[in-house]
């Protein structure tokens, strides 16, 4: 048991935070809900493209490195430790490429994951409609089957990102009689095509970061669908838990939100809220832990599974614990709009989307500790 | 010993709450979000109308010299129906301190035709609300002047405006202990009538939105969220009004700020719990629930701390 | 509105505050769940009884002073400040007698209260079973008919006191073919009664606070039971109510222990636990404070209700978070056998029994927030 | 990177955890409440035979020199199983503070014949079960010492005793900093492996329970009270072998007192957890689970308290 990294690692860590240290903005860029921000963002997603440091993981014919999950932790744990900009590609890179990458044709993956590591083409998620929220089982959108493809119909909401983004994926019933999981269709589709009707819905801090999408007849071609039709339920979930498990929450962030929790503590120490500073840190520390004992696991061949709820529960409410402490030491200017109270609103996003904690918990006790349903 | 609201206070809350389930102050909010106070400034006319801006000014200045009870009654539905600011400053705080120094000033307050706030460094150190009032008045080292915005800054709550502001000409010196307790007593109740309708706003959603054939509310786990936060605000409650009823006793201190404690956790809780039950349609601006969830963040850091407030109370517990 | 006690108020609390201070034994009496513990707290009923301090709130004719709400809430508060022993005859004064109130006959309010109070009698609350814990519709005990009265079957558990006390009194089953909650009936009955085998159950701190009670063909007459046979649930909720309300739990007992906090706090002060110590003496004001709100609506006529269910959950909450804040100032001492970890275990109780605090969750989001069952 | 055990470490784990599950701990703490350590006497012979005794004693000295990692293994077995002490004490401490200066008290230690207790005011100003410990030291200022019991006190734990002690004769100077550190190590990992075992019960426990018709697993919130103490367990563990890691190098202050604090809190809450799930059969003294309940309370405050082990991170962080 240990956990040094591995020599090969060293030196990617390295490179990785010389770069980043050369490139990273002074300024931080403006909000990727709004467009000019959007904009600022995909260009930062090219020049990551350009060190080919945009997707990592990827293989090197598709703009990767073939890089190991331990160097994708660690590329991680650099990246958000020099406050690079967030990723406005990452429903594509860390929802929709997992899902290519196991189900996907060869044509589909040189066709669409290119562009899309060089941020030309920005993706959202289409998953929740407005009476499947956490039950995407209940999905009512359609695909009505035509010459050479699908018509998409009905509407789509909580789509992040989709303000701005050029395309979207997600799931759509093609066989209107089947029940709930059967007859499910996993869909990719472009959002400004004929037919798409996209309106931003702001968001607690007033941008819109996620979007409701209105489809009416929007023309699909078989080549954009994503593995059998009435299959897509089972596609989706090798997606839904990457969207739950190691790729969106790496560690990195976590472990940069702590160490500047530390710094504020530092410069406005407050001795009654000493245990909350603590306990931030050493959540964001087991975290990483927890994804160290997970990588060996899944570098064994493990599997990720159930247990990635046990990892997003922690990390959602560590995230909220770690805002509250923040805003707690700031006193009075705890309520000033500023990175702590955005990161605040952010965070109170995490015991909701990807699966809300109650349906986590039901998991946990359910298909770990084999309480009945 | 009697610990309940007599049949006129009952009357009075009615009444106010009638006024403000008519006024659309989701409208009126969002109208302050986008800059525009008029709608803010109507309220405030039709609350005068009521009383509301005179309760806290003493008889012989014209005011209804309400008791503390009386205003916390009136903030609790103040925060309930979520009316923008500057509600604390111009009906709690400056009443008291305008009567010490500057009487004259007090008439156009109570008769609702100016809208004043104040800063009060350390503890407060900038005047909330500020672009929707027309005086704004620094409280510091015991001297109340009037002021002019320095420099404006962006709350949590994207409702309320800050700013820091300077003296422009002095006032003369108060005693501005009374005053600002009042202004806990009222943030304190501002706070409790939020929480109660965030959780009012979540139980009414829980037994509507339906997921996996079921309305959410029957889960237990959506019911225990809620029955937690309802605990909270019931046992806030009391303690509210017992600090209304301590104030200008030797427990003052311990009782109000004990009751701002209960009443800011309570309805934090409270918000926490609703925007769980909402799920992702909570989180919009678009949602009311939005605006109620911010604010009750922001109120936590405005006329004093919970840690600060707690150290007080241990002050005086040990002191 | 107001806090001010009226005149006779004031008066009952300065005769009781002095009587306690010149009564209460300096040592604390040996724990109620050893013999001769037991035998110390009967003999302090009788002294309370003979100052009639020992059911204030009764009618004099049955050995109380007919005491107002406020004035018993009064008494509490000052009982628990001197730090008087705990009551032995808790359960039949707190539980039986406010049964016998509503639903007794004349004959059994004479015959069954005066030795209550004397501590003469002392009586155990034989409620749950081995299968019917917080499901107290799951009754199986019966009483068979028999002339004159019933013979009783079965097993009881968890019976408070039951180790050393004279009498018991629960539902048995009266009607086997009656499903749940129908065909109960509320009865009283012997502890020494032939056919009665009573077996303590040592408790976290080892002492048989509890015990099991067996039943073999116990005779009852039918002067002991308490309203109509087959009607004993609806008898017993009115008990039920009141242990869970305010009779079981008054707030003196947690202002005394939120008093005794602050004095541990004054001499081992620990600024990272302050907001703990706060919040239990605030915990314990609230309660306090909310009792008197439920105390002036129960004279104006109110009932107690669902709503006692919240201050269940508040009370059992805050005792284990006292407690546990007064071991975490103790620091190394904290483990130590004291009375702060006697409270401590003690408190433990506090969310498991009179109904757990998730049935009591269940009772406040479906009685007072409309959820659906 | 391998953040995971080996086959032989797993297969020592195994090993121990036979001979642990075959051993009828419950009755071994039964017996030693009721002062009859010898019970515990036998256990702790097979445990000597499988090595457990030897783990932290150097080679140099006959022992098995194991790493930091092995021991932290063996005291969540330990922990699990419940194994009366003084365990923390005779195999995780003293081998390094005998090693120091008196090499020739660690055969017996190692061997099993020997049992040993210390303590070491201010942290930890009593010895623990000394009654079952053939040997008594006591650790202060830099000072190692045969000691003699001064005044037996009781644990909440009533398979603890607790002494204070004095010293009877000084075996020498010890830099106690590293022994101390193996014992914060084989604490946490000691309380993770109680909180393990509550909670397997708990578990087990919802699934037999009917109540309502259903067993009591069913209802959600018995299963969100089991979810939540099952992730702070899944969390403890990598931080515990982190700390363990840790040993030797700069980081070990943080990251030992990190891991006591994680499985520390973890344990606790699945104990409350436990309790709650269990109703009031887990509130008897008769049922197994107070045996684990009452240590875990009793361990929060044994070599160092939560709070102290949190200011030690703290200080390491911020420094």
């Amino acid at each position: 048991m240990d956990l040094d990294l591995a020599p090969d690692t060293v030196a990617f860590r390295d490179e990785v935070r010389a770069w980043l240290r050369a490139h990273v903005p002074a300024a931080a860029l403006p909000s990727m809900d709004t467009p000019e921000g959007f904009r600022a963002h995909r260009e930062w997603e090219r020049t990551l493209a350009d060190a080919r440091l945009s997707v990592v993981s990827w293989p090197a014919d598709l703009g990767g490195r073939d890089a190991s999950l331990e160097q994708w932790v660690v590329f991680e744990e650099e990246y958000y430790r020099a406050a690079a900009p967030l990723r406005v590609s990452q429903n594509g890179i860390f929802l929709l490429a997992p899902t290519l990458f196991a189900h996907g044709t060869p044509e589909q993956l040189v066709r669409i994951l290119p562009p899309m590591a060089r941020g030309e083409q920005i993706w959202a998620q289409a998953w929740s409609e407005p009476e499947a929220g956490s039950d995407l089982a209940a999905i009512r959108s359609r695909a009505e089957r035509t010459d050479g493809g699908w018509l998409l119909y009905g509407q789509k909401t909580w789509s992040t990102r989709a303000t701005y983004a050029d395309r979207g994926f997600g799931l759509f019933r093609t066989d209107l009689a089947a029940e709930r999981h059967r007859g499910l269709t996993y869909v990719m589709f472009d959002l400004r095509a004929q037919g798409v009707t996209v309106r931003g819905i702001p968001q607690l801090d007033g941008e819109p970061g996620f979007a409701e999408i209105f489809l009416d007849g929007v023309f699909v071609p078989d080549a954009d669908v994503i593995g059998e039709p009435g299959n897509g339920w089972r596609v989706a979930m090798s997606t839904a838990s990457n969207e739950r498990g190691l790729s969106l929450r790496s560690p990195g962030r976590f472990l940069a939100a702590a160490d500047r929790l530390l710094e504020l503590w530092r410069r406005r120490p407050e001795p009654a809220l000493a245990d909350r500073v603590v306990d931030a840190w050493i959540g964001a520390r087991a975290y990483e832990l927890h994804t160290w004992q997970t990588v060996t696991r899944l570098a064994d061949g493990g599997e990720l599974g159930a247990e990635s709820s046990i990892g997003k529960l922690h990390w959602s409410q560590l995230d909220v614990a770690l805002h509250e402490t923040a805003l707690d030491l700031l006193g009075a200017d705890g309520e000033l709009a500023g990175p702590w109270t955005a990161g605040y609103l952010f965070s109170l996003a995490g015991p909701i989307y990807a699966g809300t904690n109650e349906i986590q918990r039901n998991v946990v006790a359910e298909r770990l500790m084999g309480m009945p349903r | 010993m009697r610990f309940a609201i007599a049949p006129e206070q009952a009357d009075f809350v009615a009444g106010l709450r009638r006024l403000l389930a008519a006024a659309d102050t989701p409208a009126v909010l969002r109208a302050s979000i986008a800059g525009d106070h008029a709608p803010a400034r109507a309220l405030w006319a039709r609350l005068a109308d009521l009383g509301v801006s005179a309760l806290a000014v003493p008889q012989r200045y014209g005011g209804l010299g309400a008791t503390p009870v009386d205003l916390a009654l009136a903030f609790v539905e103040l925060g309930r129906a979520g009316v923008p600011g500057p509600a604390v400053e111009s009906v709690a705080i400056l009443p008291c301190l305008l009567g010490q120094v500057a009487p004259e000033r007090l008439e156009p307050l109570l008769a609702g035709s100016v809208i004043a706030t104040v800063a009060a460094p350390p503890l407060a150190p900038r005047a909330a609300d500020c672009d929707a009032a027309d005086e704004v008045y620094l409280c510091e080292a015991g001297t109340l002047s009037l002021a002019a915005v320095q420099r404006r800054e962006r709350s949590v709550d994207r409702s309320r405006t800050l700013a820091t502001v300077s003296a422009t000409s002095v006032l003369g010196e108060v005693d501005a202990g009374a005053a600002i307790g009042l202004g806990f007593l009222a943030s304190a109740a501002g706070l409790l009538g939020a929480g109660e309708a965030v959780l009012e706003q979540a139980a009414r959603y829980a037994t509507q939105r339906v997921q996996f054939g079921r309305p959410i509310g029957a889960f237990q786990a959506v019911k225990h969220l809620l029955a937690d936060a309802r605990v909270g605000l019931e046992l806030a409650r009391p303690v509210l009004f017992g600090g209304a009823l301590s104030v200008g006793t030797g427990d003052e201190a311990r009782d109000v700020s004990a009751a701002r404690v209960c009443c800011a956790d309570a309805a934090y809780r409270a918000a926490r719990a609703a925007l769980q039950v909402h799920g992702a349609i909570g989180y919009t601006a678009e949602h009311d629930l939005s605006l109620w969830l911010t604010r009750i963040r922001a109120l936590q850091h405005a006329w004093g701390t919970q840690r600060w407030h707690r150290s007080r109370v241990l002050a005086e517990l040990t002191g």
